[in-house]
């Protein structure tokens, strides 16, 4: 180990100056120790595998193993109506599944060339902000708790338990919703449920305070964080990291703004982006803070969707669904909307049947995973839980 | 810039490529010869006009008649898309050339649509099953896919527990 | 060292106003959010996906949930009534015509994606507490809705084995009466073989086709299993899109 | 020796390892609570009637019924040896912690450096079970242990020696004895603010020496699955969590007895003199060791439910380029201190 102490890794230095830095001491050390972290592992958010070779605590090289969740998602869908598939996209990333949701039924849309009215629209901005708001919550509690601090992770649960109970009045679903449809929604609002939101929204203010200065300024959380795990913008780019990982590089990008969908371009909100506050851009502690800070966009968007419906005439939100679904276009298309953990797209092709020819979901973890390889020379074994962690993956998308 | 004007540059600069717009689908697909998409994509992603600097999906399709792989880039810059679609016959083994080491994110595509079409993918770094265990038998996505019957032991098709004790697995 | 001990400072003050935070959440003893199970148990909202539950007596046995559901766990078998049953009304005022002997749902392998309610019209299967669907063997995990007693479920069967002989045989009969017409009508299309040849070939088909459309007709009412909705072998069966119900509130 | 030495010496011995079990059972107990209170929730409440009291009871019965399972691959000797070093090593060391007046298994002339001495064979039994477990996780957790403990084994010494040298003895009811007569007498107020800074080193060193957050290391959960237990079941497992929290308090003992005044009351008033009544003046010595203890206890697990934990080489940061200077500083400023006020 002592050897090791006296490569000085300069900030900022590319994975691939590390490996070869590390390679030259090779030698030196001689037999390498292979460790595996997972399936069954706190760290890794699921059943990831992590193959890792190391030298002492330091990694060497890092092979990340997929496929222990595998339920071949797109082979179903193929044997499932159109409608069918819905459900079935709930239990891709299973802590933002309105998000989900609303991926497959807006390119079914564009595609069969359904419009939705607009008061559909803004429920569904409605949802899907709520459920973003979620997946933060258990982004950045779960966050906590691999860097070892229990207590804002079971704060964050409790405040997300308020955004479920609301989904439980509004569809029956409080994890996997199956909400929205092909050109519709299944339910209108509740009673009083506009007014529960807004209740909810007074609620939470100030408690994002609370988690940044328990756990996001704490200086062991910044420590561990702070120059751990760079991805640059240019590195996201080239690996297909989207989302909090990409706009935590330090690039303003943000579907939701660049390619809008649902209406979002008439709400207003900003995008956070990285800034290397304690450490350097694109480090594991930029995205954590990018989410921490879209939670607030996320709630100055449900404040001014609320406000909206509240205003709103009520329709029929089962209007535009098609009664019959047995003969549609043919034709394929790719859609992507912002997920909270990046892009989701969906490649559809349909034949023009009633089941979807082929379903692909390109699914936001997947391919942030596939960084880590690449990311990870050089890290300690704690740090590679910061990186898991940072990067947000859940195992029901990465698997399908 | 329009997908047709890209189509028209890289008919010039591609003679041999086969390059056919299709253009019955809400997006237009540029259909190139699996052969030529490696070079394609490079001057895709290097070209200052292109500069498709993200692959936003990379997939494996089967049609009636044949395999195909589809491209679906993106450029941050310009904010133009472009989809590309190399096909095969069934006959034979689709095989296309990688472009993982043009988008390293197409590394894991690849592989997965090598798992689930069984599409070769030549100079790939790491051509290995990713989400199936690496001695599967069959690619699953594939219509003509037949499920096997046990996979190390393990019965793969549903047991009914009402009508059956779950007691032997041979 | 500026450095050092302002790392040293951010690191104690930082510290302070962590423990400041959660002592303040360990001083407020009484507000716990979590509620003592078995003592407390938490009241389920209307729309709430819980358990399925179905009245046999509200059920018009229309087959739409069993063709909703995409994991394809209910079992659903009916038989029709005889003509001058009178079975009662159905909650959306239509006479009742089937008599529902067999509802059988996996909770097993259920997925609580509520596709089955959502279609049905009669609101016979909805959701129900309790929200505990727990049970010790995974023969309990069957759940079994018709009411109809064993006894009498025999007695349907044969009396629909019978009606099926019945209208087998009249099928025969019918078939052997249009095959009869064919043949006078070919003896006729010969004696007057000159005259319009191709008119008589075009009417004995459209004769059987039509029979066979009727049988068709009839057999999804006493079918034993509802027809997978996936299969994609059955390019024509009935559509089961489901058309979710309007709020009501 | 007598008969009655004998029977003495085994009243010792059971008094000691029943205070521990007990101290060992309360501070599971309390953490359970604190945490869950810390969290907004309640914690375990059903067995036992008041606020589960019986809960620890009741998981170490089932810890004892468990079955005992030893990894086919491991050094079977070591890996069952491993535990009884821990647990022997965290029970010596309570022999010299001075609980009363007459509370005392035996008050050595070299008490503290015992104590010292005794609680560090605690590191050879982590480090024996990480390496016999066979496991490279359980291995991680006991290099790491080793390497931490015996880092902070030097901010602690240096630490203490400052009580040490302000009372001039190593016997703890000197130490004690040299505090008595109201809180402004406890050796965390003499030599102010330098032995204050000893006492505030010594805790936080005494954290990463009981693998505390935020130095639980050798055990974090989310990085090393459980360190260097993540083999161990049943009875050998409730071992190592019966020393550990045997040693939390142990740690928190030590710190009363040299810092907080031990046994002594924090106005005088509070105590009953051993003339009048010398089995109350025990109790009541004891009443005040073991709350003052206990609040220490407190603070012990208050930080742990606050703070992130810290990665390896930041520990031996922290414990080199922080405690350590700072310790030699006050060692250095308090020996001056004493050499000019007594010369």
């Amino acid at each position: 180990m002592s050897e090791i102490r006296e490569i000085d890794i300069p900030v900022g230095a590319t994975p691939q100056k590390i490996s070869q830095m590390l390679e030259n001491f090779e030698d030196v050390h001689g037999e390498r120790m292979v460790v595996q972290m997972g399936p069954q592992h706190p760290a890794t958010h699921g059943v990831l595998r992590v193959e890792l070779e190391t030298d002492g605590e330091m990694i060497m090289k890092a092979t990340p193993h997929i496929g222990y969740l595998h339920r071949c998602f797109e082979k179903t869908c193929e044997s499932m109506t159109w409608q069918q598939v819905v459900a079935y996209t709930d239990r891709l990333d299973y802590c933002s599944s309105a998000n989900n949701n609303l991926g497959y039924v807006l390119a079914c849309e564009k595609m069969f060339g359904i419009e939705v009215s607009e008061r559909v629209q803004t429920i569904r901005v409605l949802v899907s902000e709520l459920n973003r708001l979620a997946s933060h919550f258990i982004a950045i509690g779960t966050y906590g708790l691999d860097i070892g601090a229990w207590t804002p992770f079971l704060y964050l649960i409790q405040e997300r338990e308020h955004i479920l109970d609301l989904f439980d009045r509004l569809c029956g679903g409080r994890l996997l919703l199956n909400y929205m449809r092909i050109g519709g929604l299944t339910h209108d609002l509740p009673d009083n449920w506009l007014k529960e939101v807004h209740e909810y929204l007074s609620y939470m203010e100030g408690k994002l305070d609370e988690v940044n200065s328990l756990l996001s300024y704490n200086k062991i959380f910044v420590e561990r964080l702070a120059n751990v795990a760079i991805i640059s913008e240019d590195m996201c780019i080239k690996y297909g990291l989207t989302g909090p990982n990409l706009r935590g590089a330090g690039k303003k990008w943000d579907l939701r703004k660049n390619e809008p969908y649902c209406g979002y371009e008439t709400y207003d909100f900003d995008i956070p982006v990285g800034d290397g506050e304690v450490g350097t851009i694109g480090d594991c502690w930029d995205r954590y803070i990018v989410r921490v800070k879209e939670c607030e966009q996320s709630m100055r968007i449900i404040k001014q969707a609320t406000e909206r419906l509240e205003k709103m005439p009520g329709d029929d939100v089962l209007a535009a669904i098609p009664k019959s679904m047995t003969k549609v276009a043919p034709g394929e298309i790719y859609f992507r909307t912002e997920h909270p953990k990046g892009e989701l797209g969906f490649y559809i092709v349909s034949n023009g049947k009633k089941f979807p020819w082929r379903l692909k979901c390109r699914a936001p973890s997947f391919s942030s995973l596939s960084v880590m390889s690449a990311v990870s020379p050089g890290l300690l074994i704690a740090d590679m839980v910061a990186l898991i962690g940072s990067i947000d993956i859940v195992l029901g998308e990465v698997d399908r | 810039m329009t997908i047709p004007e890209i189509f028209n540059i890289l008919q010039e600069k591609f003679p041999e490529a086969e390059l056919v717009l299709e253009e019955n689908n809400p997006d237009p697909i540029i259909r190139a010869k699996c052969e030529a998409i490696a070079d394609i994509s490079l001057l895709l992603r290097d070209d200052p006009d292109f500069s498709f600097d993200s692959l936003m999906c990379l997939s494996g399709v089967e049609t009636v008649e044949e395999f195909q792989t589809v491209y679906h880039l993106y450029s941050m810059l310009h904010n133009h898309k472009v989809t590309l679609r190399a096909g095969g016959t069934k006959e034979e083994e689709l095989i296309v050339p990688t472009v993982s080491h043009i988008w390293p994110t197409a590394d894991w595509h690849e592989r997965e649509s090598f798992d689930l079409f069984g599409i070769k993918y030549t100079d790939h770094p790491d051509p290995r099953r990713i989400l199936l265990p690496d001695d599967w038998v069959g690619y699953p996505l594939r219509k003509d896919y037949e499920p096997q019957k046990t996979w190390h032991k393990i019965p793969l098709t549903a047991i009914d527990y009402k009508e059956e004790d779950n007691g032997d697995e041979s | 060292m500026a450095g050092y001990f302002k790392d040293i400072w951010l690191g104690v003050s930082t510290v302070l106003i962590g423990m400041h935070i959660t002592f303040k959440h360990w001083f407020k003893f009484k507000k716990a959010v979590t509620i003592q199970y078995p003592h407390e148990i938490l009241e389920m909202n209307e729309r709430t996906r819980a358990h399925l539950f179905n009245v046999a007596d509200e059920c018009a046995v229309c087959l739409q949930c069993a063709r909703a559901c995409p994991v394809d766990i209910i079992d659903m078998q009916g038989i029709r009534a005889d003509k001058d049953e009178d079975l009662g009304l159905l909650p959306t005022g239509k006479p009742k015509r089937m008599h529902l002997i067999k509802f059988d749902i996996d909770f097993s392998k259920c997925v609580y994606c509520g596709l089955c309610v959502e279609v049905c019209d009669t609101k016979s299967l909805h959701w129900r507490a309790p929200v505990e669907p727990c049970t010790f063997t995974r023969e309990e995990m069957y759940k079994s809705f018709a009411t109809i007693p064993p006894d009498e479920v025999e007695r349907l069967i044969a009396f629909d084995a019978e009606r099926k002989v019945k209208k087998a045989e009249e099928m025969a009969a019918k078939k052997a009466a249009a095959a009869a017409a064919k043949a006078a009508k070919a003896a006729k299309a010969k004696a007057e073989a000159e005259a319009k040849p191709a008119e008589a070939g075009a009417d004995a088909p459209k004769a059987a086709k039509s029979d066979v459309g009727e049988e068709k007709k009839e057999t999804p009412a006493a079918s034993d299993t509802p027809e997978k909705p996936g299969t994609p072998d059955s390019p024509d069966a009935p559509e089961n899109t489901p058309k979710p119900e309007p709020d009501k509130s | 020796m007598t008969w009655l030495d004998l029977l003495i010496a085994v009243a010792c011995v059971a008094g000691v390892l029943g205070f521990i079990s007990v101290v060992a059972l309360v501070a599971i107990w309390t953490e359970r609570k604190i945490s869950a209170h810390i969290h907004d929730r309640l914690g375990p409440m059903e067995t036992g009637g008041f606020h589960g009291w019986a809960q620890t009871i009741a998981d170490m019965v089932k810890l004892l019924q468990k079955e005992d399972i030893i990894p086919d691959a491991a050094d079977k000797p070591l890996f069952k040896l491993a535990p009884y070093i821990v647990l022997s090593a965290t029970i010596a060391s309570f022999v010299v912690l001075p609980f009363g007046a007459h509370l005392i298994g035996t008050d050595l002339n070299i008490g503290i450096y015992y104590l010292v001495a005794i609680s560090s064979l605690e590191v050879a039994g982590i480090l024996m079970a990480g390496w016999a477990s066979n496991n490279k996780w359980a291995l991680f957790g006991g290099m790491r242990s080793a390497s931490q403990m015996i880092s902070f084994e030097i901010p602690i010494g240096l630490s203490l020696l400052i009580p040490i040298m302000i009372v001039g003895s190593l016997s703890m009811q000197d130490l004690v004895g040299a505090q008595a007569g109201g809180f402004w007498n406890w050796g965390v107020f003499s030599h102010l603010p330098f032995a204050m800074i000893a006492f505030i080193v010594y805790f936080w060193a005494s954290l990463a020496e009981v693998n505390r957050t935020p130095f639980d290391l050798p055990e974090g959960e989310s990085e090393l699955v459980a360190g260097f237990h993540v083999e161990y079941s049943g009875m050998r497992f409730a071992m190592f969590f019966l020393a550990e929290f045997a040693n939390m308090f142990l740690v928190a003992g030590v710190a009363v007895a040299l810092f907080l005044g031990g046994w002594h009351a924090p106005f005088s008033f509070l105590e009953i003199s051993a003339e009048s009544n010398v089995i109350l003046h025990n109790l009541v010595g004891f009443f005040w060791f073991a709350s003052k203890g206990m609040v220490l206890l407190f603070i012990q697990q208050w930080l742990r439910w606050t703070l992130p934990r810290l990665r390896v080489d930041q520990l031996m940061h922290v414990c080199w380029k922080i405690f350590l200077p700072f310790s030699f500083v006050n060692v250095l400023i308090v020996s001056l201190w004493i050499v000019l006020t007594q010369s």
